[in-house]
């Protein structure tokens, strides 16, 4: 094996950092198109990088693969361990496909400090690699929590007007589940005998206060960030605030940071805590996926409508995952990966709005596709999906889902399939108001349709969006072998 | 064989897709050119299929697997029986026509492109739900029937009636869906598969699984499932109590209103039962809630469509109280005269809403009936199509309509389901309504006086070729399809084992055996002088005749003579209104409650802003200990000096 | 034993105060102009100074002076540590202190005594030398605060400072006397010894406990005995609280380490469980008292009380891991802080204190390299990764637990997610607030370098963070 | 013989004395300079003490340097007065407090 097969991971980590650094050595604004450039050929070389993980993946074991391995800090035992397995490929497909659709984005949509923006969005695409190849959980950790570092910087620079609010309240609400999250790290590195190794926190056997501790621990980390209810009060604010791009990363893979949490952690390391509090956990998932819908329902904002369909279909993840069922999971996982087409399409729709009128509101709009017709087309395909349509990604997730939870209880498949109404119901009330209907504002009327970087990011998601609802096998058998495991992980107990 | 079945849907798609991305670039010549290319091969190769299947040349196979899950494999395969031939070759044949039709309705229409790429789109959706051999795919098509419908009501998105119609037909759909979702959910949970043959077979194994609901009360899994189902099927069917949706979508053009609001996708739920009779037949719980609703339906939305002045209103109403004559059909195990009704139906009210098309099209996009009259002798072809079309759907014979509605009544008779009787009485009821408010519109729209304006009639001519010609094309199936294949769908071995019903609840063979096994078109022809039904479409027609041929002032004497009646009817028995208030108006205020009092008041504002807030409030509290003085400073050394002694003596 | 070899090991101490001599008499012969050249050595002298410390690292350690001085690697590091945040805080405060007639030789060799007095603390190992060493700190701490005579504020801080100061030393004495009369001895290891045969529980031991835990906890600043940071941080100028607030909390660990650890190792539980009250107040008070202000050096003052508070953590756990996490923290924590006044020196200009918090607005957008070293160091006294910072924080808090003190460490993470509010309101300040309409500062070429090295560390250190780490645990090894 | 407790004792007052001096005092510095040296004093006190009654020397010499320090001390503390009275034409221990909060 060659360096490159042997350190893809790190290369797909660090290319990107280095090329923020890089980045931010253009300096100001005279250096934007450049900034921009950099940019788009990082993240495309990175996008490149990472297909030979899907080519060279294995799918029949649920072993980590690509591994490396170094020290770091010998004195704790914390090592330089990466690896992936069925559940972290995908998401880190989508990190390096979605940051690509990112920067041509910004290609229209950013004008000031360019190069801060660009580096920004690098920077976190190799941290968001890292977080979901880590193996070693204090590596896990760093990389996590700088995340927050270059998104509160995206929200606060280039938000909007209560961007400061948002960015603090983001940054603060995150911050007090991860620090809970380290404290569990280091209890269980005390209980393992000396290693952060998250494989060796698999295996350690634990009482059950332990683990309803180190769980809620957990759950203050990943709960806040997927978001669950009732600690989901950041992300509508930040989502709005965000520029366009940040609230793509937000929705797209940030918020798959919590899901995979809770897979990578919670489930193996506190089996039996997890099981004790899952009816807790489908129970707030469910209120989740209700009340969240009906507070969609009546936004103003188009981003705060979004930001809240994007926690409803969370809780899906959140049900999904505490099924304990092999089939709830590969739900949960396919509803992750479609959320981040699905979410990150739609803000990227509004997006587009935004820059041509400068307002999310949802009264400024009416009749857009009169005069945007080829937007309007992708905006409805975006909208059905977020709806759920079958043929489109969003089905395959909703369905394993609610499939799974009838398997279970066949109440909680009830409420979920709720969504069914609700989901459809916020999402196309705002496409009424949005795309259809009369021309009420002259703004309106002379809207531009989609330039070409737009045309060619939209087209690339509903191309992802409608590949993936019509066969998702590929992406499902990918994750099997490592699912299966996984449910054997959570089901035994640790007593 | 594989891919002529493949073929079928796939052409419709590949015109679909071709009409709707390049539709500027091939114009709209070819945009129908191409449309009307594919549809007319998925017709014609329906056909060839269609004929290969009556010679035996059934198939069941999946085409790919859509994805494994647990090792449960899901896959998109089509199950080619008797069953979905005959839904083939109708959808596709009706969908020609209304493209065909749709050149001349739709020519000064700028959405021309995007009109046909739906249509095809939508033939596609059709044929993939009829073709599927497992639930899962049946659920696509369904969806995806939904999302053409949402679509095509909403075409003209600049008519706020047009796009909150399709808002609501979608959502109302969705409700229906919520259902089916779960009753598919239901079906693998008990069979662990969702392949039609899988869960058939296996099927009458699980008719004694029950299951306890939280109240104590014990439920067979299969009355669960499929009750679940029907709910599907209620809200593509546009049951009562999730019909709402179907008047309001005559928003849509009128070819729309042919093909899917009339002919096909509205069908789909009547299908989708006809296909689940192996579940179906082992509930008679569900038979009978079928049964019942269908009969609901059937009564009372036709008491609605007598009071409609909308043209188009008027055929809608219909339409809902013919869908629920089949699912009356349904209710009483009679699945082979569900069909024939759903096929029959779908040529004469194809016809009947391209006709009143073809009237919109003379009248300028007038639709109120109020303002026309006398239009036999402008437009020839369109009144003997429609004459046509409502003497089948009155129930005439020997118009296609006659036999299957007599079929249907004669099984509800025969039925021994709870609510059989009620039923028996609501579809009998029915036929005199049917018949008055077809002929209502016959002799308000083409007899008469001319009640339109000056302008208008001076304009009136009878439509282009591209309009009749579908119409005639449809009459004549109008006309012969009930003779043609009354024997053999009903009484024949036309379904094979695509349709299965239970010996016990069998009324068509106890038809048939009522007929001392005299089944066959002429029998039923000459026996109809006999039976009430006919009777009653003649009093229908009758009285039609005398309230607006003969004493136009009658209707109005009747309106404030019963007026309490009249106004429920025309309110559409206040269900739009109540559902607006209960469901829309409570979810607004459901969730501006939940927004502005638990998200913005409770969790943002007493825990999270709360405890910031807290926080700053101790922060200042406790700043002002650091009072600048010197002494006070010393203070505290001290006192945290003898602090830790006291501590220190006392432990 | 021969005297050379006696006095070698401490060549580094002589030679930092023959030099202190040296500037204060050449000085006298210097103009204004010419005060260059008593800077240069200064400088000069750190850097020799700095060359044999590095050297002597690794060496086998060594008592001498009849136990008045060890010399081992914890001097060592404590030491290198010490010299070069003096010989940085010279760079930085260059500018600041010639615009402010502080560019003079007392001042120069105020800085050189009192680095001299660390020096001692951080060899202490004798309770005579102790006690020098900390005077001699403190009293030329005291001078410099009030070295801007022009200045009433700074009058005043000295003042406080001084009141204060002399108060703590003179509890700190009492405890020792008591010590002293209960042991017999002065040097640590025999204090350890003697309390070995005793009685553990002996109560005026535990009195004598007191008194040097309490005068321990006011240099380091910890509460309640924390009043006078926030005034002396805020009253001296900022070139003299740079120097507070960086150095001297080194030598205070040394001081503290030895003391406690060598001294009074089998009273573990006892000063344990006082540290550890007084380390939770700390962290709770410094956090929370910090978001009210808007005074930048009043908010690092507070803030280097919460940091107090975490560094007690690693030494009241009271195992080897435990004051090597210390350290570690203390190191990173003088990088910090000198990083972050750096950046407030560097902004401040002739009749201009950057001391207001909105005194940094928009730095992004006038000034971004300045803004993202500023930045680095609040996310890393937040202890957000992969800022050095949180390496720190991870240390204690694997330290606390390792002993089992979860509680603690739940509530010491839930009270710095307080503290990262203030924190990232700085950051918002410079990076999300519209700047004023003029800032022109003076290029100063070599402090903004250093300065950029010294912030950059604490993220370029990352993939190091184990050495360093290790470093410190091996430099622990001798305490106990 | 005096016993070693009555000095400890006397060293003890010296010490209260000098804190209640410190922080009860709210007018002049110079008290507080004056208190200062009263604290050391208590401390030598103890050291002479108990240097006499252990038999060892090192205490008497830790008292040395105590009061070379208190020297120093002193002086400095005397500096830094005056040039509080410089700024402030007062030196009320009251008049000290503009910095604060």
């Amino acid at each position: 094996m060659g360096f490159f097969e042997q350190h893809i991971l790190s290369i797909l980590i660090w290319l990107p950092v280095v090329g923020g650094l890089l980045v931010l050595a253009t300096g100001d604004d005279r250096g934007a198109d450049i900034a921009r450039k950099i940019g788009i050929g990082f993240s495309l070389a990175t996008f490149v990088a990472s297909i030979p993980l899907y080519i060279g993946f294995n799918s029949s074991t649920s072993d980590m693969q690509f591994i490396e391995h170094a020290s770091w800090i010998d004195r704790y035992n914390i090592e330089y361990f990466l690896g992936i397995d069925g559940i972290s490929l995908p998401l880190i497909l989508l990190t390096t496909f979605l940051t690509v659709i990112v920067m041509f984005a910004a290609l229209s949509s950013v004008r000031e400090r360019v190069a801060q923006y660009v580096a920004a969005f690098l920077i976190m695409e190799g941290l968001m690699v890292g977080v979901f190849s880590a193996l070693d959980s204090i590596l896990f950790y760093v990389f996590w929590e700088a995340m927050l570092i270059p998104m509160y910087l995206i929200i606060g620079i280039w938000g909007g007007t209560n961007r400061v609010y948002a960015s603090i309240k983001f940054f603060l609400y995150t911050l007090l589940g991860s620090l809970l999250m380290l404290v569990s790290f280091i209890y269980l590195y005390n209980v393992t005998g000396g290693s952060f190794s998250i494989q060796s926190f698999h295996d350690v056997p634990l009482g059950m206060t332990a683990q309803t501790l180190i769980f809620i621990a957990f759950f203050s980390a990943f709960a806040v960030k997927i978001p669950m209810f009732p600690v989901h009060t950041w992300l509508p604010d930040a989502h709005v605030e965000a520029p366009t791009g940040g609230s793509v990363i937000l929705a797209a893979i940030m918020l798959k940071m919590g899901g995979y949490g809770f897979l990578r952690f919670s489930l193996p390391v506190t089996p039996d805590a997890s099981a004790n509090l899952a009816g807790f956990m489908i129970a707030l998932s469910l209120i989740a996926v209700v009340y969240i819908a009906l507070v969609a329902l009546v936004q103003f904002d188009m981003k705060k409508l979004i930001a809240y369909s994007s926690i409803s279909h969370m809780g899906f993840v959140t049900l999904g995952i505490f099924l304990f069922t092999v089939r709830g999971i590969e739900g949960a996982m396919v509803q992750m990966i479609s959320h981040g087409f699905i979410s990150g399409a739609l803000f990227l729709c509004v997006g587009v709005l935004y820059d041509r009128l400068h307002s999310r509101e949802i009264a400024t709009y009416g009749g857009v596709v009169k005069s945007m017709p080829m937007f309007a087309a992708f905006a409805v395909l975006f909208a059905m999906a977020n709806a759920g349509l079958p043929g489109t990604s969003a089905f395959v997730g909703e369905f394993l889902v609610i499939m799974a939870s009838f398997d279970v209880n066949a109440w909680y498949a009830a409420v979920a399939a709720i969504t069914l109404i609700l989901g459809a119901a916020y999402t196309l009330w705002m496409v009424k108001r949005v795309i259809f209907g009369k021309i009420t504002n002259a703004a309106v009327a002379d809207l531009k349709d989609l330039n070409s970087p737009e045309f060619l990011i939209l087209a690339l998601l509903a191309l992802a969006v409608l590949a993936f609802g019509i066969w998702p096998d590929p992406l499902i058998n990918v994750m099997q072998a490592s699912i299966d495991n996984l449910t054997v992980l959570a089901t035994r107990s640790k007593l | 064989m594989e891919a002529i079945y493949l073929s079928i849907p796939l052409v419709c798609l590949f015109a679909a897709i071709v009409a709707g991305l390049f539709g500027t670039h091939i114009g709209r010549r070819g945009a129908h050119t191409i449309t009307i290319l594919g549809v007319g091969i998925a017709c014609l190769l329906s056909i060839y299929v269609f004929v290969d299947v009556r010679n035996g040349g059934i198939f069941n196979g999946a085409v790919y697997t859509w994805l494994v899950s647990d090792g449960v494999p899901f896959e998109i395969g089509f199950l080619i029986d008797q069953l979905s031939a005959t839904m083939m070759v109708v959808v596709t044949f009706v969908s020609l026509m209304v493209h065909i039709y749709t050149i001349g309705y739709m020519h000064e229409d700028p959405g021309y492109q995007r009109f046909f790429s739906y249509i095809s789109l939508f033939t596609f959706a059709m044929l993939m739900l009829v073709m599927s051999n497992n639930f899962l795919q049946l659920f696509f098509g369904w969806e995806a029937v939904g999302l053409v419908s949402y679509l095509l009501i909403g075409f003209w998105y600049e008519r706020e009636t047009a796009i909150f119609a399709n808002m609501k037909a979608f959502l109302v759909n969705r409700v229906g869906d919520f259902g089916f979702l779960l009753g598919i959910a239901a079906v693998l949970f008990v069979f662990g598969t969702l392949d039609y043959a899988a869960v058939f077979s296996t099927a009458p194994g699980a008719a004694d699984m029950t299951v306890m609901d939280p109240f104590g009360n014990e439920w067979h899994w299969m009355t669960i499932i499929c009750l679940l189902l029907f709910v599907g099927a209620m809200g593509k069917s546009a049951q009562v109590p999730l019909h709402v949706w179907l008047p309001d979508s005559m928003e849509g053009p009128t070819p729309i209103s042919a093909l899917i609001h009339a002919a096909t996708m509205v069908t789909a739920g009547i299908f989708m039962v006809a296909r689940m009779s192996p579940l179906f037949e082992l509930s008679e719980t569900a038979l009978s809630v079928v049964l019942v609703i269908g009969a609901i339906t059937a009564f009372f939305m036709a008491l609605i469509g007598l009071v409609q002045n909308d043209i188009k209103r008027v055929v809608a109403y219909s339409t809902l109280s013919q869908l629920g004559y089949m699912t009356v059909a349904l209710g009483a195990s009679a699945y082979s005269v569900a069909i024939f009704h759903l096929g029959t139906h779908a040529f004469f009210k194809a016809l009947l809403f391209l006709g009143a098309g073809s009237v919109i099209i003379a009248m300028h996009h007038e639709q109120d009936m109020r303002k026309m009259g006398g239009l036999r002798k402008y437009m020839p072809i369109t009144y003997l199509t429609a004459l046509i079309g409502s003497l089948a759907l009155a129930g005439i014979p020997p118009f296609a309509g006659f036999f299957s509605k007599d079929a249907i009544i004669e099984a509800v008779h025969h039925s021994n389901l709870p609510g059989a009787g009620l039923a028996y009485y609501a579809v009998l009821s029915g036929v005199v309504i049917t018949a008055f408010y077809s002929f209502r519109l016959l002799f308000l729209v083409f007899h008469g006086k001319e009640r339109m304006d000056e302008h208008t009639r001076a304009h009136l001519h009878e439509s282009p070729r591209v309009v009749t010609v579908p119409l005639v094309l449809l009459a004549i199936p109008s006309i012969i399809a009930g003779w043609l294949f009354v024997e053999p769908m009903l009484f024949g071995e036309y379904f094979g084992s695509s349709i299965f019903v239970n010996p016990e609840h069998d009324t068509v063979s106890a038809i048939a055996e009522s007929m001392d096994g005299h089944v066959s078109a002429w029998a039923m022809m000459s026996h109809a002088p006999h039976s009430l039904p006919f009777w009653l479409a003649v009093s229908g027609i009758a009285l039609a005749y005398l309230f607006y041929m003969v004493a136009p002032g009658l209707p109005g004497l009747f309106a404030s003579t019963f007026g309490f009646i009249y106004n429920m009817l025309v309110k559409k028995y206040g269900i739009d209104e109540l559902y607006q208030a209960v469901f829309a108006k409570g979810s607004l205020l459901l969730g501006r409650a939940f927004w502005k009092i638990g998200d913005i008041a409770i969790i943002d504002g007493l825990f999270v802003n709360g405890s910031a807030r807290l926080v700053g409030w101790c922060s200042s509290i406790a700043r002002t200990v650091q009072t600048g003085f010197v002494y006070h400073y010393a203070f505290a050394m001290i006192v945290g000096l003898l602090s830790l002694m006291s501590w220190y003596l006392w432990s | 034993m021969n005297a050379s070899v006696q006095f070698l090991p401490v060549l580094p101490e002589i030679v930092v105060a023959l030099m202190a001599c040296a500037v204060l008499v050449v000085d006298l012969f210097l103009d204004d102009d010419r005060r260059q050249i008593s800077y240069l050595m200064c400088i000069a002298t750190f850097i020799v100074t700095l060359v044999l410390l590095i050297k002597s690292v690794g060496g086998e350690p060594q008592v001498i002076f009849n136990g008045a001085i060890v010399i081992d690697d914890l001097s060592a590091i404590i030491k290198i540590g010490v010299v070069l945040s003096a010989l940085l805080l010279f760079v930085y405060g260059r500018q600041y202190n010639l615009d402010r007639n502080l560019f003079k030789g007392e001042w120069f060799v105020l800085v050189m005594l009192g680095v001299v007095g660390m020096m001692v603390l951080a060899s202490a190992n004798h309770l005579v030398t102790l006690y020098m060493g900390l005077e001699l700190l403190s009293l030329c701490l005291y001078a410099m605060i009030a070295m801007r005579r022009d200045s009433s504020v700074a009058a005043e801080a000295a003042m406080k400072y001084f009141v204060l100061g002399a108060l703590a030393s003179g509890i700190l004495l009492y405890g020792m006397s008591l010590i002293y009369g209960l042991t017999g001895s002065l040097e640590f290891r025999a204090i350890a010894e003697s309390i070995q045969q005793m009685d553990s529980n002996a109560l005026p031991l535990t009195l004598g406990l007191i008194f040097i835990v309490v005068g321990l906890a006011f240099k380091l600043g910890a509460v309640p005995f924390h009043m006078w940071v926030p005034d002396v941080y805020d009253g001296a100028p900022i070139s003299a609280t740079i120097f507070i607030g960086t150095a001297p909390k080194l030598a205070a660990f040394a001081m503290m380490a030895r003391l406690l650890v060598s001294g009074f190792g089998d009273l573990h539980d006892d000063w344990g469980d006082m540290l550890l009250v007084i380390a939770i107040l700390s962290v709770a008070v410094g956090n929370i008292v910090a978001i009210a202000q808007t005074n930048i050096k009043r908010m690092l003052a507070y803030s280097t009380i919460s940091h107090m508070g975490f560094f007690l953590f690693g030494i009241l756990a009271g195992t080897e891991q435990g004051y090597g996490a210390s350290l570690f923290y203390v190191l990173i924590y003088t990088t910090m802080s000198l990083g972050a006044f750096g950046v407030l020196l560097v902004l401040s200009t002739k009749g201009f204190e950057a001391e207001n918090l909105d005194d940094l607005a928009g730095l992004n957008a006038t000034h971004p390299g300045l803004a993202l070293l500023m930045m680095l160091m609040m996310f890393s006294m937040a202890g957000v990764p992969p800022t050095v910072g949180f390496y720190a924080k991870l240390s204690v808090i694997q330290a606390l637990l390792s002993v089992n003190h979860i509680t603690v460490a739940v509530i010491a993470v839930l009270l710095a997610v307080v503290g990262a509010f203030y924190y990232l309101r700085v950051i918002k300040i410079m990076y999300f607030d519209s700047p004023p309409e003029s800032r022109d500062l003076i290029p100063q070429r070599m402090a903004v370098g250093l300065l950029s090295v010294n912030a950059l560390s604490v993220i370029g250190i990352m993939p190091f963070a184990g050495y360093l780490i290790d470093l410190c645990q091996r430099a622990v090894t001798t305490l106990p | 013989m005096i016993p070693l407790s009555n000095y400890l004792i006397l060293g003890a007052i010296l010490f209260a004395i000098s804190v209640v001096g410190i922080f009860l005092n709210r007018k002049n510095l110079v008290v507080i300079l004056m208190s200062i040296e009263l604290l050391l004093l208590a401390a030598n006190m103890n050291f002479v003490a108990f240097s006499h009654y252990l038999g060892d020397a090192a205490g008497q010499v830790f008292v040395f340097f105590i009061l070379t320090v208190a020297a120093a001390e002193s002086a400095i503390g005397l500096a830094i007065l005056i040039i509080v009275f410089r700024n402030r034409m007062s030196i009320n221990v009251e008049d000290l407090d503009e910095l604060k909060g």
